[in-house]
């Protein structure tokens, strides 16, 4: 029982991360971006070829498979940012579509569509990383390790966001046009928030494929990268703390009905509830379930003494 | 070194040319949704697979009873016709549930909202029709007859020729008549045309109801010789909006054209770039027997990225630009 | 906060309420939901007919048996979900599956570590087998079923010259590749080799370009959705090739999508075993028709043989057990194991099973050929020194 | 000492020109108008000098220098801001990070190279610091315009003046040379222009340049030193607010030939 208790909080942590990274991106800078699972792929699958290849130490893969991603995000950023609106969500998914269809075809390197599975467990320091042991200890220490990626994620985040950077990315949002008459060169604000979410989405590839030792393109398909949008709608876009909310609701209402197994409904009912909240957040509470801004957590705290005590 | 003979040119040709026409059909509702309502109606390519399946379901109910291979042809026109009216209703359901409430919203939500329609849409026909392939047997034969060398069938006359009168109907329905002019003007400006006695929200389901009846036909054409399944709509439907992308959304003329154009180099101009990849390799001495088929998905994406950086109003699309 | 707190409630209300009589549970991991949702259904099927039979004979000593299917989806995220949760929650002796090779390779280490049986009905990735001594395949290899089949192809049936279209996932490729090594090596002409990526189903532009060359024969290594529309596209581009394929045709649904142009394929597959006067395959099939209202395909029969095995293996292990420790369900799960491993000349639906060392099943190949709208078995076929070897 | 100056400056939009080869200069300090009939190309001349349109031909130069064709944001650091006709704010900011993004530009402690922005990310850690300064400038302009009380509030929920004079304070905060006003009277009723007025020549007490574009004669005649009429593009005549009123060519173009 443990156990799954803390696989579906390393999913979460994992999906975290993600929708942190594509909040910066989405909900900060205002461009729909529909290929985040392609950026983590990008990470993923740098780490799975260069783990087999070498068996090098994972913090130096993990850090490599972000700036490679991060360099996609700004090849794909450069050419595209200059599009609007649904033409860049569009413009975005057909760069996933293509980064996938490279992977499969690209077999020398990604050995195609059969996924690279002989991944070697990681090493930091020299200790190796089981998580998928019997034992409890290994996967706690797995979850650390993605938690601490977490916190360092949401920290960075926040942190730019707070500065001047951050609201140079919501001046885009508002207006393009003022932004640019304020002094800001949007193209590379703009290539820059897609090259730091990617560098993110990358990280949590990685972290993916040292996990699940076993990768292939059929894990990082269109349906992550809604997954990962949805998570950043439901809970509000633009407002870090409302993704990780998110995450904590949408990754359990993933899992959980799959692990219930009740027999005589059919499974396909999971997806078909996950469609329908899609469709009634979007009618009756577009803003997400917190909205832009963040809680107000001295008012709560002086409210009710439930809530997390932050600052 | 070229393996290309001009019956296998032609041969993709015709192959493209049908895929094309398919692709025009479905892009007219992605245009047309999107000319009005200016959204990706996500949705688009689930409502042609439950048309398809619809007609499925009444055309091999009603071909249990046939006694001649006429009947058979009168119960798939039959079907057709069931099928357009239900997606069609379908469509007007959908916008009026999932999309109206949202006009006035950020732009993301009714594009969020119709992922969710999609994925709806998808697991509930895997309930009610299963989730294998099912087969949309010819009504006709299909045999295919040769022509120096080149096969044609009928179900690639069918489609050419469906698509082609659809399309020509169409174009005169909004050219021509009183409610083509009303959607014109709609899609033009909404709360300009509704103070000029223009019933928005009628015009913009009556949009919906064309888009998805017609979706309802490519569909049924696709799955005669592709055949049905629940998952058919997502790929089919991307690339058509992508073929109403490259020859202007808004824009019915640019639909078709988009359509074709796509439908041509997914097939032909693939081929093409293929024997080029081969011969700049035997160029530097290196031989390859061909490039993987699969990428030809890449075409319509990279097609998409192309022209939306050269020219991302379309082939015939008007440029916009944005007052200041 | 109230409501979601009720709703985690009712969840493990729920998980604790499903825990309550004392059963042996066996798991299912495959798709359910998606695009593949059709191969996890036929062998959840197959699974279930197994189990009934054994808990309608009294179980292992009166104890039932519980299956517990859980999807997949075909993701290793959910497959490597639903391994925790059978074996933390459930713990189960013992698992069919994973369907596919990427989900199987995913759960596997768990498997091993937490020592549960996996016997995968439809995995044929070569790697599969060398992640433990507690996985099996139940599958011909992609190897084994290619060895046969080219040298059948290229000795028996004369061919020289063969194109060959795949899909660019594990099984298709795995085939394709395989039987293009084994047939070059015999002296046969691969005339070319086209691909197609998943859930591609326009095959139109390969197949022109195959048409122009001067091949005998098309191998099509793929499941049946893609086989069908292969052959309802080649007949529209007028080829007329001799159509070859492996154990991806043997599900009956080919019939219905392909009609009359599923007639005439050569392909291989599980063979058609007679022992003595019952004829178990063919028993089987009826059964589950009976039941379900639609034939099995291989993959199915597999399953249904794999959940067998592991049961007896279950079941044997149990008596191994005095008394105390039977009442308390200490079965010891290395002796499970050992019990599957030493599985030789099991006499199954999907024929004669035996596992070698390393977790494959060693199985003899049926080379079968659709005719009337059903299949044919030609003959069953097996490599002894390198050379193909019928058997009688 | 002329500020900014433009030579032959055109733009044509498919076919129809909407500048036809404008001259025109501006004085340091000066306070200059631009008045036109409706589709005259005021804006689009406005858009041409700091950079949102690129010109067909011709040339724009501020302070000597030639900025034709520049990217605006790099114009708007040379020292020229601006206002728009239809009010541009950060809607879903507050009225503070308004204004702040005015100062955008202005601060960088730490230089690791050229790129601001990636001074922004390594300069990570002296955040604090640089938003004290940011913040404190920000406030200034708030009290100049009366804003303080506002400071906290979304933008999009100030009053309609009230939105235009946090435009033009967020403009300000860029530290311009000289300040572009796209009718900043439109829709302020008489008392309102009147504080505009006064509001406009204290900013121009402080130095700074101001051109802008009025339909509001009153005001318009009131405070500039100069007037430029524009008429289908074309620049057809300039001089001091009293020489306007009574050129025949500039009633031409207003109220149409006496027959």
């Amino acid at each position: 029982m443990l156990n799954l208790l803390i696989i579906v909080l390393i999913y979460i942590c994992l999906f975290c991360i993600l929708s942190l990274s594509l909040n910066l991106i989405a909900g900060y800078t205002g461009l729909l971006s529909l290929c985040h699972a392609s950026f983590m792929s990008i990470g993923a699958y740098t780490t799975a070829i260069i783990m087999t290849k070498f068996n090098a130490d994972f913090l130096l893969v993990l850090l490599l498979s972000g700036i490679l991603a991060s360099f996609f995000g700004i090849i794909i950023g450069l050419p595209t940012l200059r599009l609007k609106g649904d033409y860049l969500a569009i413009a975005t998914l057909g760069f996933g579509e293509i980064v996938v269809n490279i992977i499969i075809n690209w077999e020398s390197l990604t050995r195609g569509a059969r996924g690279i599975h002989d991944i070697p467990t990681a090493k930091i320091f020299n200790y190796r990383l089981m998580p998928k042991d019997a034992g409890i200890l290994s996967k706690v220490i797995y979850f650390l390790l993605i938690l601490i990626f977490l916190v360092l994620t949401y920290a960075f985040i926040s942190k730019i966001i707070k500065s001047r950077f951050g609201r140079a990315l919501e001046a885009i949002r508002e207006d393009e046009i003022a932004a640019v008459s304020m002094g800001i060169n949007i193209t590379k604000y703009k290539v820059f928030s897609f090259a730091i979410g990617a560098f993110f989405a990358g990280i949590a590839g990685s972290l993916f494929s040292i996990y699940f030792l076993s990768i292939s393109p059929g894990n990082f398909t269109f349906n992550i990268s809604i997954m990962i949008l949805c998570i950043v709608v439901l809970g509000g876009m633009g407002n870090n703390f409302a993704s990780i909310l998110g995450a904590l609701i949408v990754v359990p209402a993933y899992y959980i009905p799959q692990l219930l197994n009740i027999p005589f409904i059919p499974p396909q009912f999971n997806q078909i509830i996950f469609g329908l909240i899609l469709v009634l957040m979007m009618i009756f509470r577009p803003q997400g379930l917190l909205g832009r801004k963040k809680p107000d957590f001295e008012r709560i705290i002086k409210r009710k003494s439930f809530f997390i005590r932050s600052r | 070194m070229f393996n290309l003979s001009l019956q296998e040119l032609l041969q993709h040709l015709i192959n493209g040319l049908t895929l094309g026409a398919i692709y025009a059909l479905i892009a007219l509702g992605y245009t047309m949704v999107y000319g009005i309502l200016k959204f990706i109606n996500f949705a688009h390519g689930e409502i042609l697979m439950v048309g398809t399946f619809i007609s499925l379901a009444v055309y091999n109910v009603l071909c249990s009873t046939a006694t001649s291979g006429m009947m058979i042809i009168v119960f798939f026109i039959i079907s057709i016709i069931i099928a357009m009216i239900s997606s069609g209703l379908l469509g007007v359901v959908i916008e009026k549930i999932a999309y109206k409430p949202l006009r006035n919203a950020s732009r993301l939500a009714p594009l969020l909202s119709a992922i969710g329609v999609s994925i709806i849409l998808t697991n509930l026909a895997q309930i009610i029709f299963g989730t294998k392939d099912q087969r949309f047997a010819y009504p006709y034969n299909n045999d295919p007859f040769n022509l120096f060398g080149i096969s044609i069938t009928p179900t690639h006359i069918l489609t050419i020729i469906v698509s082609l009168f659809l399309m020509v109907i169409l174009k005169f329905f909004i050219d021509k008549t009183k409610l083509g002019k009303a959607m014109r003007a709609t899609s033009e400006n909404k709360r300009i045309a509704a103070l000029m006695g223009i019933n928005v929200d009628f015009i913009v389901s009556l949009t919906f109801a064309i888009g998805s009846s017609l979706a309802a036909v490519a569909g049924i054409l696709y799955a005669l010789d592709y055949k049905a399944k629940s998952t058919m709509g997502l790929l089919i439907g991307l690339k058509a909006f992508i073929a109403a992308v490259i020859g202007g959304i808004g824009n019915i003329t640019g639909a078709m054209l988009g359509g074709l154009l796509l439908g041509l180099l997914e097939t032909i101009g693939f081929r093409l770039f293929e024997i080029l990849v081969v011969s700049i390799y035997s160029i530097f001495g290196k031989s390859i027997t061909g490039i993987p088929l699969g990428l030809k998905h890449m075409v319509a994406f990279s097609m998409l990225i192309l022209i939306l950086l050269i020219k991302p109003s379309g082939i015939l699309g008007k440029n916009v630009r944005e007052k200041v | 906060m109230k409501r979601l707190s009720v709703f985690f409630l009712i969840i493990i209300a729920i998980i604790l309420f499903s825990c309550g009589e004392k059963t042996i549970n066996i798991g299912f991991i495959g798709p359910l939901t998606g695009d593949a949702a059709n191969y996890g259904k036929l062998m959840t099927q197959a699974i279930k007919i197994a189990v009934e039979e054994k808990n309608e004979a009294g179980g292992i000593d009166g104890i039932k048996i519980k299956f517990i299917p859980m999807d997949s989806e075909g993701k290793s995220d959910k497959a490597n979900l639903a391994i925790e949760k059978l074996a933390s929650v459930d713990k189960v002796w013992g698992i069919v599956g994973a369907v596919f090779s990427g989900t199987s390779l995913s759960i596997a280490p768990k498997c091993e570590t937490a020592k549960i049986v996996m016997i995968s009905p439809s995995a044929t990735h070569k790697a599969l087998t060398s992640k433990g001594k507690f996985i099996f395949r139940n599958v011909l290899s992609d190897e084994l079923q290619a060895i046969v089949f080219a040298k059948y192809v290229f000795n028996e049936m004369g061919l020289r010259r063969i194109a060959v279209l795949h899909i660019k996932n594990d099984y298709s490729q795995g085939l394709a590749e395989d039987f293009k090594k084994v047939f070059e090596n015999e002296g046969g002409v691969i005339t070319i080799v086209e691909s197609a990526v998943q859930d591609d189903n326009d095959f139109k532009t390969q197949l022109t370009k195959i048409k122009q060359t001067d091949s005998e024969a098309l191998f099509i290594p793929n499941y049946i959705s893609e086989i069908a529309q292969i052959l309802e596209q080649a007949k529209q581009l007028d080829i007329n090739l001799k159509m070859l394929s492996a154990d991806g045709f043997t599900n009956p649904e080919i019939f219905k999508l392909a009609g009359n142009l599923a007639n005439g394929i050569v392909f291989s597959g599980p063979p058609n075993e007679k022992t003595g006067v019952n004829n178990l395959k063919e028993e089987f099939e009826n059964k589950y028709f009976k039941k379900w209202g639609e034939k099995p395909d291989s993959f199915s029969l597999n399953s249904y043989d794999g959940a067998k095995i592991l049961i007896d293996a279950v079941e044997k292990a149990y008596y191994d057990l005095n008394e105390k420790d039977r009442s308390k369900l200490k079965i010891n799960r290395d002796i499970i194991q050992k019990y599957v491993a030493n599985t030789k000349g099991y006499k199954g639906v999907s024929g004669n099973i035996s596992f070698l060392d390393n977790g494959d099943a060693l199985k003899n190949v049926g080379i079968s050929i659709s005719e009337n709208k059903d299949y044919k078995q030609l003959g069953v076929y097996k490599i002894e020194n390198n050379n193909l070897v019928k058997v009688e | 000492m002329t500020l900014i100056y433009t030579k032959k400056l055109r733009k044509e939009f498919g076919g129809v020109v909407a500048l036809d080869d404008v001259d025109l200069c501006i004085e340091k300090g000066s306070i200059t108008g631009l008045i036109g009939p409706n589709g005259a190309g005021k804006t689009t001349l406005f858009n041409n000098i700091t950079g949102l349109d690129k010109p067909t031909s011709g040339m724009v130069f501020f302070n000597e220098k030639n900025i034709t064709g520049v990217s605006p944001y790099k114009i708007t650091r040379c020292g020229i801001a601006r206002t728009f006709q239809n009010i541009r704010l950060f809607k879903e900011m507050t009225v503070l990070e308004n204004i702040m993004i005015g100062r955008h530009f202005k601060s960088s402690h730490i230089s690791f190279s050229n790129n601001r922005s990636l001074n922004a990310l390594i300069g990570f850690f002296n955040i604090k610091k640089e938003e004290n300064d940011i913040y404190r400038t920000s406030k200034k302009w708030l009290s100049f315009f009366n804003l303080d009380n506002f400071h906290d509030e979304l933008a999009k929920n100030l009053p309609y003046g009230r939105q235009k004079e946090l435009e033009i304070a967020r403009a300000l905060a860029t530290d311009p040379e000289i300040l572009f006003l796209d009718e900043p009277a439109a829709g302020l009723n008489p008392k309102e222009t009147d504080e505009l007025m006064k509001l406009i020549t204290k900013i121009n007490e402080l130095g700074i340049t101001i051109f802008l574009i009025e339909h509001d004669m009153k005001l318009i005649m009131n405070i500039s030193q100069k007037v430029i009429v524009l008429n289908y593009g074309k620049k057809i005549a300039e001089g001091t607010p009293n020489k306007i009123q009574n050129d025949p060519v500039v009633i031409e173009a207003y109220l149409g030939k006496e027959e």
